[in-house]
């Protein structure tokens, strides 16, 4: 008698629970594969934005090699690079490197470099400049990021890459140099990555570090 | 045990004022004039007033007694002048509140026939300090320095005393009846402070007066000289407002601070105005009760500024007519000076035993005040303010009525000093503020005690309302139970029975109700009917 | 009936959730930032809202006090989590923009405030009535602030539709102010309070004019809006 | 006779609050010459726009809620919040800039919680960071403090073309017009990993501090000195916030001087000197017990060195203000002085 | 799916365990709060909250079915006490109740008095005094001023007279000028 | 070590639950009238999210993780909440009475706090282990406690300001926060990276 108050709340605590988790469970199973694929489309799709989808074949999702390069890649831990293949030869590298020197920190970016060394694109995938003064670097607010296309460490030469202030080619913002300076310069730095290191780059295996 | 310093300290906070005492001190103390009528208020002191014991029409002698008191903190009040009853009843008298009180009204006879009193003691330094206290009390004599307390009962503190302190340091800008007393009867002010210090049995003596003031301590010292008193120190203090008061003047002669709440007398000091010494003196010596003290009349509001012994009763329109009468400067009265003293409406209200001074102001020294603004919390206020609060807290807390935080932030040990609003730059009436909040809390305080036995009453009644719906229950019970038992025949019976007892649960349930507030007359009133809701 | 009408008067404006009650108030400021996704994240709400009330209304007799809570807590989180699976799966950038603000609804004030405060109390009805009203209410002051903050920030409106509306949407964009640097104050975390601040302001300065204008008619007051006594 | 009464006390007053914010902003004089000197005409039309607008705004808000307007502005309140705000801008702002911040500053800040009095932040600061924040552009545009001596690159036309159009003369670009302050170029120059000592070989480093700058400072000191002789501030908040800034300051500098910059450079660059004696020291929104004050100014001053040295911001003390603002309330409840006869605390 | 059900279901069900039990391990009875309501409202035991006397009423607070703004006798200062104790917003008093009236006394006429007992039945706190047939008083210390003996009166004898204020329980007056109220202050 | 102070600063100053995170704005703004209340509210509040950041990280990964029902989080997430919210209350009430008058009415307000099931949350979003759990929801606490401490002092003063009629009440609250908020930003930018 007295412990039946106790037997009720578990018997209905339990009973929620199971009717609860099998809702979602279902929900679940139903929707598990369609929320996979949601995420790999949005990172396909900021991919396909630097490399147009019809100039690889390959599952570019999938085929990743793992670099690192503290100096160059302007982080200690290791840099992933998403490899674009049409029928196996190689099309492009992208990069996720940092540009550990922006005004408010490091800014992480997307570079893609096609396998000649020019750039086929520039994005930014996160930064803390700050709004409205450093973060014209998104390609949302401003088309400097744009400038990139094309350019490789033969045009311009290496030592103009650098903002227009410190005597470079680049474009800086109005009341802002530090975060374009900082953001050339990792570029810049991924492109000597590539020189050095980018043929290596598309024998390696795929390899998954966590 | 207290000790006195060797060296008076500089009290902390405060402001030094320019003095304004030079135009009442030019020409001599002298006696004002008995007026035709004297309006005396029975309640002149802290405590309940006295109840009148003269009767309309009665002949009165100078010091007789008209009013009685019978509380411990009270004191009797004696016709100020012979002459006739003309009258008991309700008068304005100085107080903010603009409202009246039980006065008794003199025509005087201009003989100023006197009373044997029976106060005097010729040989008072050998006396019983219990006899000394009781002619005190009979003597109506209180406090002359402000709050007006019946001395009696502060010269029974009811612990050792180590220190007698004379306050004679008369702070205030304006007022300056303690150094006029201390200038002309020195004589008269040692032998009542002798008096007090023999009722209090107290080891040391101090006068505490404003360095400002050496012309009243060359006169005491001399005075005391003359004696061969040498038990009794003279200290100046540092001329600032509000040296002269009681917990100020300890400080700055002992170092020690009257703790939060307390007494002096927590700390073996017993304090005492000058003036109050003098008229223990005169009550002990001459037999004459408290009918007279003396008064600054001055500002520039009056032609010859002096101080003035008066009969208290006098119409203060009389004494500003003793000292030339209005100069065409005044635009303000105030009784007391101008940092604590209260303004009048009129002329027409008389001197009481408290009364210190009759300032009628220029504008120019007491302009009409300029529009509050809001605080702005510079603190300047708190820089001056001698009991180290917080004014603009407390001013804050007060305009938002918020009392239980201007509680915290220790109201009460504000002593309506008035550093605060002086140099408050928004010109908010701070004191205003303070003693509005302070009598909003006593008044809060009563609320709840009424309070407290009416939810005391009500459980009462509850109670007995219950008691007796259980007896009535009972009874209807036991008469049920013969009814079962008569009637138990047939089924009908048992159907009766039961609305019976259906009935007997509605009547039950009614008489419950009953128990609650109003329900006397369940469908009167608008009220009673929300009551059953 | 107009018990019904007080219910729907009472969430919209009355008692509403957000200028009123002050509940709900984390994703009210958080993700306001553009209409749309005050849009969003106010639909999500409606729908916990009223599923919650009306499972609570069900089973509001069954249940006993000491997981009461508890037990409301659970409905609430099963449905959130159903609501979160389907945006993830057929809204996914919403779903990103929105981020924690969705998981979060469980704990959204407003509706454990209504389970303990209308659902356990009311039939299901009713209780469908006030969840849809206050999920109403609570959506028309996302999109309301939404909107003026979006506004004001960045000089657009209906940015982003294209998360929620598909790509066709992105043409629905309607940039109000060429050329506008943006008042980014409106936009970030301030912003946000200020505005809602505001909004509440207006909402005191309605009331009082319509108070003023109906002067002698007085309203009930309305019910007491926190979660416990 | 018949006589007004009141309640005491009745002297005449001592003080007034239009005199004391007439002495503040006349303690600004030297302060605000100075910055005219190395900064040019920009100066000069931020105060004026940042004053009018902020009393116009105050005298708006005051006709709607249907208040005297004339005591109000007579307090000088409104037109001081305006002054210190335009000090603090930089001198090539657009004009919306002044006008602006002045308007948010005196709504927001001051208007909607009551008026003088009554604002917990500091107005003019919250002014201040709300157009940093919402406008970082406009609000760097401090051209170089080459002096009147050196001549400036623009004269009083075209500052005021500038201000109003947003047109540069012809030679010149906003980037070339303009340049970081002191404390900006020494923040990102140590994150570039100069040492101190190549930084102070740099022409924007002057004698001691910024070059320019530490004279401002100077003149800032001077009239906040003044101020305090009049007794219109205390010397707590003041005291406590150079003590704090500069303790810090040393203590950093000591640990590694190459990295930190020295004391002297933070207490005489950027606003220090007028945070100190004219915004911290703002009364209504400042700590008000003497030991409160004490910690309220040294809040700032840590605060400001954090700020400085590892945030977001060059100069900080607009945020340290506004959060020590925050914590005055507390800082008052739990500062509480001693009260006469209480024995301890 | 089972996994997830199985393992919610069992961490539920052992949490349903810890509480039922706990319910019982850790009950306790009684409530505080009614009592610190009680001691905030006036105890003027008149009824106009809608509830029979001032206990009831702090009761239905507490129990969230009372709002805090039915009780005139308390006024405005009684709400904010209740808000604050309870921390909630204060709201203005409900006007359906009544208002707020400054402390009244009831007086009797003893003239026309016929001694009917009615008004001692009405009298919450038995603040009259009298027997049958004779002639009642009021103890003004103790009526609370709550109006109920007034409409039982037959004859009309009772009148509610505001308290006298005297020297001793006068108030300094809330300063005038600039500082208003907070309550009055215009938009 | 250094990473936990780290934390510590950054969830208490940089990234402050309630006014740049936005989340526990419901007690932020509810409870927040007077300082004693808000202190209670603050005490009670640290005690459960630094208590339910560690049992949910314990749910998590010896329960979700290894089954991989990881998509029961939520759910599970606010059962654990609700259960430790319901359970210290019962336990104060019976222990402590005094402890429960200064933080009984707080405690059932706490399971719909966002900042705790936002806590729970974030721990596995940024893959917090056992001790950072711990450390974030105690700095989470910590950030709140403060900022509603002060807001509560803020609030009584600006309770007895002359604030036009429109505003009184909740919306100058809401503008006072909006300006605390505002003085935050000062610290975006403290932490790099
Ligand atoms: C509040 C504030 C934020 C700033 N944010 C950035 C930024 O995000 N990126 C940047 O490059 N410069 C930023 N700056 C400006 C830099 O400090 C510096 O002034 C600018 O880079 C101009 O340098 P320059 O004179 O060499 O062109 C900011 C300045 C301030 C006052
Ligand atoms: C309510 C009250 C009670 C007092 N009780 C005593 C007392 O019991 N014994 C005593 O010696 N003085 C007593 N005093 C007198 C004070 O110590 C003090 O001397 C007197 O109030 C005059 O002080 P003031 O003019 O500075 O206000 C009392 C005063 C007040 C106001
Ligand atoms: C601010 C303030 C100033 C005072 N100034 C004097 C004063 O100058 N002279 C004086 O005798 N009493 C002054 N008093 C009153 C004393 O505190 C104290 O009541 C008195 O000395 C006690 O003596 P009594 O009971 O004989 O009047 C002052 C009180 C206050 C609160
Ligand atoms: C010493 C002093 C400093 C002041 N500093 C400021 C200030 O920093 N910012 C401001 O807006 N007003 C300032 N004022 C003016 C005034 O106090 C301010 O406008 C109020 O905060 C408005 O309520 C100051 C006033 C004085 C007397
Ligand atoms: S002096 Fe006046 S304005 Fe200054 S803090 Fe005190 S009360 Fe406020
Ligand atoms: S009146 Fe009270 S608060 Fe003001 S200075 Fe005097 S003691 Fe301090
Ligand atoms: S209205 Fe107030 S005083 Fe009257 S019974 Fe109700 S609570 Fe008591
Ligand atoms: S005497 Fe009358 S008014 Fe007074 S308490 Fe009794 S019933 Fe109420
Ligand atoms: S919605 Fe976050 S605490 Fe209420």
């Amino acid at each position: 008698m007295r412990y039946r108050p106790v037997l009720i709340s578990v018997i209905f605590l339990f009973l929620f629970a199971v009717i609860g988790s099998g809702l979602v469970a279902y929900m679940h199973e139903n929707t598990a594969a369609r929320i996979a694929d949601n995420q790999r489309r949005a990172l396909l799709q900021s991919l396909n934005e630097l490399i147009p989808h019809a100039d690889y074949n390959n599952d570019i999702y999938t085929d990743i090699v793992y670099v690192r390069d503290p100096e160059l890649l302007g982080t200690p831990q290791p840099v992933p690079v998403y490899r674009a293949r049409k029928n196996g030869w190689p099309v492009a590298a992208v990069f996720a490197p940092v540009a550990p020197n922006g005004y408010n920190g490091a800014i992480r970016l997307l570079v893609a470099v096609r396998v000649d060394g020019t750039l086929a694109g520039v994005r930014v995938l996160a930064h803390r400049e700050t709004p409205g003064l450093g973060d014209h670097i998104e390609a949302d607010r401003s088309d400097w990021i744009l400038a990139f296309n094309g350019k490789s460490l033969q045009d311009p030469k290496p030592q103009n890459w650098k903002v227009k202030r410190d005597g470079g080619v680049f474009d800086q913002f109005t009341g802002a140099t530090i975060t374009p300076r900082a953001v050339v310069a990792a570029i810049k730095n991924t492109l000597l990555y590539y020189q050095a290191h980018g043929h290596g780059l598309f024998e390696k295996h795929p390899a998954k570090t966590s | 045990m207290v000790d006195l310093l060797q060296q008076p300290l500089d009290i902390v906070g405060g402001l030094r004022l320019a003095a304004n005492k030079a135009q009442s001190l030019r020409s001599p103390l002298r006696a004002a004039p008995i007026p035709e009528r004297l309006i005396v208020p029975l309640g002149q002191h802290i405590g309940d007033p006295a109840e009148a014991s003269v009767e309309v029409g009665q002949q009165v002698l100078t010091g007789q007694v008209i009013g009685r008191s019978l509380n411990y903190i009270g004191a009797p009040v004696h016709a100020p002048a012979s002459g006739t009853v003309c009258d008991i009843g309700d008068y304005p008298v100085a107080h903010p509140s603009g409202l009246k009180a039980t006065c008794v009204v003199i025509q005087s006879d201009g003989q100023d026939r006197r009373a044997e009193t029976g106060l005097r003691m010729p040989a008072a330094l050998a006396a019983d300090p219990a006899d000394i206290r009781q002619r005190v009390r009979d003597a109506g004599i209180v406090g002359l320095g402000g709050a007006g307390f019946p001395s009696a009962v502060k010269l029974n503190p009811g612990r050792e005393v180590e220190l007698l302190v004379i306050n004679a340091a008369e702070c205030e800008p304006y007022i300056s009846c303690d150094e006029a007393l201390m200038c002309a009867r020195p004589e008269e002010v040692i032998a009542g402070i002798r008096i007090m210090q023999h009722a209090l049995q107290a080891r040391q003596v101090v006068i505490g007066l404003e360095d400002n003031m050496p012309a009243a301590f060359d006169c005491l010292k001399r005075g005391l000289e003359a004696v061969g008193e040498t038990a009794i120190r003279i200290m100046p203090v540092p001329t600032v407002y509000p040296a002269g008061g009681e917990k100020q003047l300890i400080y700055a002669l002992t170092g020690e601070e009257v703790p939060s709440q307390g007494l002096p007398a927590d700390l073996g000091i017993v304090c005492h105005n000058v003036g109050t010494a003098a008229a223990v003196a005169r009550a002990l010596g001459q037999g004459e009760p408290l009918i007279s003290r003396i008064v600054t009349v001055t500002g520039a509001g009056v032609r010859e500024p002096c101080n003035l012994e008066v009969r208290i009763g006098t119409p203060i329109a009389e004494l500003v007519a003793a000292c030339g009468g209005y100069s065409d400067q005044v635009t303000r009265l105030l009784m007391g000076g101008p940092m604590m003293g209260i303004s009048l409406t009129s002329d027409r209200l008389p001197v009481i035993k408290t009364t210190n001074c009759i300032l009628a102001a220029s504008d120019a020294e007491a302009p009409a005040p300029a529009a509050a603004r809001p605080c702005i919390r510079c603190g300047k206020c708190a820089e001056v303010c001698p009991a180290y609060l917080l004014p603009q807290q407390l001013f804050w807390y007060a305009h938002a009525r918020d009392f239980d935080k201007v509680q915290d932030y220790n109201l009460f040990d504000c002593i309506e000093c008035g550093c605060c609003a002086q140099v408050c730059p928004s010109h908010i009436p701070l004191v205003q503020y303070y003693r509005f909040a302070k009598t909003e809390i006593w008044d809060l305080e009563r609320q709840r005690a009424r309070a407290d036995v009416a939810r005391q009453r009500h459980e009462f009644r509850l109670e007995r309302l219950e008691r007796e719906k259980q007896a009535l229950e009972a009874r209807r019970a036991a008469a049920k139970k013969g009814l079962e038992t008569r009637e138990k025949s047939g089924d009908a019976d048992a159907k009766k029975a039961e609305i019976a007892a259906a009935l007997a649960r509605v009547q039950a349930r009614k008489s419950g109700q009953a128990a609650t507030p109003g329900t006397g007359a369940p469908d009167d009133s608008a009220n009673t009917s929300k009551a059953n809701r | 009936m107009s018990g019904y009408r007080r219910i729907l008067r009472d969430g919209l404006w009355t008692n509403n959730v957000g200028l009123v009650q002050l509940l709900g108030l984390c994703p009210l400021l958080a993700v306001t930032g553009t209409f749309i996704n005050g849009l969003g994240l106010g639909l999500a709400t409606l729908i916990t809202l009223v599923a919650s009330n009306v499972i609570i209304s069900l089973i509001r007799k069954l249940v006993r006090p000491e997981v009461r809570i508890p037990v409301f807590v659970l409905v609430i989180a099963s449905v959130v989590t159903v609501i979160e699976l389907s945006m993830s799966a057929y809204l996914y950038g919403l779903y990103k923009v929105l981020g924690i603000f969705i998981p979060l609804i469980v704990t959204n004030c407003s509706i454990i405030g209504r389970a303990e405060a209308f659902a356990s109390k009311n039939s299901v009805g009713r209780a469908l009535t006030d969840g849809f009203a206050m999920g109403l209410g609570f959506l028309l002051v996302l999109v309301t602030l939404g909107g003026l903050r979006e506004i004001i920030g960045q000089g657009t409106l209906f940015a982003g539709a294209h998360l929620m509306f598909g790509e066709a949407a992105r043409t629905w964009t309607i940039t109000l102010i060429d050329n506008y640097s943006g008042f980014l104050l409106a936009i970030l975390p301030p912003g946000a309070f200020i505005g809602l601040g505001l909004l509440i302001a207006l909402k005191n300065v309605i009331d009082r004019a319509g108070q003023r204008r109906a002067a002698l008619v007085t309203t009930p007051p309305p019910a007491p809006a926190r979660t416990t006594a | 006779m018949d006589f007004p009464t009141q309640s005491s006390p009745y002297l005449p007053a001592s003080n007034d609050v239009g005199q004391l914010m007439l002495r503040v902003s006349l303690a600004l004089v030297p302060g605000a010459l100075c910055l005219f000197w190395f900064f040019g005409w920009g100066v000069v039309f931020n105060l004026v726009l940042s004053a009018l607008s902020a009393v116009l705004a105050e005298a708006a808000i005051l006709a709607l809620r249907g208040r005297p307007i004339r005591p109000a502005l007579g307090d000088g309140s409104a037109l001081l919040t305006g002054l210190l705000l335009a000090l603090a801008l930089p001198p090539l702002a657009p004009w919306w800039i002044p006008v602006l911040g002045a308007a948010f500053a005196i709504v927001v800040a001051k208007q909607l919680f009551g008026g003088l009095g009554y604002n917990p932040f500091n107005p003019a600061m919250v002014g201040f960071v709300v157009l940093i924040i919402s406008f970082p552009l406009q609000m760097t545009l401090w051209p170089p403090p080459t002096g009147l001596h050196e001549g400036h690159a623009l004269d009083l036309g075209e500052t005021f073309r500038l201000i109003f159009s947003g047109a540069t003369p012809d030679s010149h670009t906003l980037d070339s017009l303009t340049m970081a302050t002191p404390l900006d170029s020494a923040k990102t120059q140590l994150g570039l990993d100069y040492t101190w000592s190549e930084i102070r070989a740099k022409p924007l480093y002057g004698g001691f501090a910024g070059y320019g700058w530490e004279w401002i400072n100077l003149a800032y000191l001077a009239g906040g000195l003044w101020l305090w002789r009049k007794r219109v501030i205390q010397w707590q908040i003041p005291v406590a916030l150079l003590g704090a800034l500069g303790a810090t300051a040393l203590l950093f500098h000591i640990g590694d001087s190459d990295t930190f910059g020295s004391p002297l450079f933070h207490l005489f660059s950027g606003a220090t000197m007028l945070g100190a004696f004219f915004i911290a020291t703002d009364p209504v929104s400042a700590a008000t017990t003497p030991r409160g004050r004490l910690y309220y100014g040294a809040g700032i001053g840590v605060l400001t060195y954090v700020i400085r040295t590892w945030g977001g911001y060059p100069d900080a003390i607009a945020f340290s203000v506004l959060l020590m603002n925050m914590a005055a309330p507390t800082i008052d409840y739990y500062t509480q002085p001693r009260v006469f006869g209480h024995r301890d605390k | 799916m089972l996994t997830a059900i199985l393992a919610l279901g069992t961490l539920a069900a052992l949490f349903g365990l810890l509480l039922g039990y706990s319910a019982i391990r850790f009950r306790v009875e009684g409530d505080p709060i009614v009592d610190q309501i009680d001691n905030l409202l006036p105890q003027t035991q008149c009824g106009q909250c809608g509830f029979p006397g001032c206990r009831p009423y702090a009761e239905a607070i507490a129990g969230g079915e009372a709002d805090i703004n039915q009780c005139p006798p308390g006024g405005d200062s009684g709400i904010q006490a209740l808000a604050e104790l309870l921390g909630v917003d204060p709201k203005p008093l409900n006007a359906e109740h009544g208002e707020h009236t400054e402390a009244r006394v009831a007086v009797i006429d003893e003239q026309t008095c016929i001694g009917c007992t009615l008004c001692i039945q009405a009298c919450p706190v038995d603040a009259i005094l009298g027997a049958a047939k004779q002639m009642h008083t009021v103890i003004a210390r103790e009526c609370t001023g709550c109006d109920l003996c007034v409409a039982p009166c037959p004859v009309d004898c009772i009148e509610m007279v505001p308290v006298e204020r005297a020297l001793a329980t006068w108030k300094w007056p809330y300063p005038q000028g600039e500082h208003r109220p907070i309550a009055d202050t215009g938009s | 070590m250094s990473e936990l102070a780290l934390i510590l600063v950054s969830t208490v100053l940089v990234n402050n639950f309630v006014l740049v995170k936005f989340l526990g704005l419901c007690p932020f703004m509810g409870v927040s009238r007077k300082i004693e209340t808000a202190t209670g509210m603050a005490l009670a509040t640290t005690f459960v999210l630094t208590l339910s950041s560690v049992c949910s990280y314990l749910a998590n990964e010896y329960l979700l993780a290894p089954l991989g029902l990881e998509y029961l989080r939520t759910i599970t997430f606010i059962l654990v909440i609700a259960v430790v919210v319901q359970f210290t209350e019962m336990v104060v009430h019976k222990t402590s009475p005094l402890l429960y008058q200064v933080l009984g009415i707080f405690l059932p307000l706490i399971t719909t706090n966002c900042a705790v099931l936002g806590v729970a949350l974030l721990n596995v979003q940024e893959q917090h282990g056992f001790l950072e759990s711990a450390v974030y929801g105690f700095g989470a606490a910590v950030g709140f406690s403060l900022v509603m401490i002060l807001f509560a002092g803020i609030r009584e003063r600006v309770a007895a300001a002359d604030v036009p009629a429109a505003f009184q009440g909740s919306a100058i609250a809401l503008i006072t926060a909006g300006l605390m908020s505002l003085a935050f930003m000062g610290f975006s930018g403290l932490i790099k990276g």
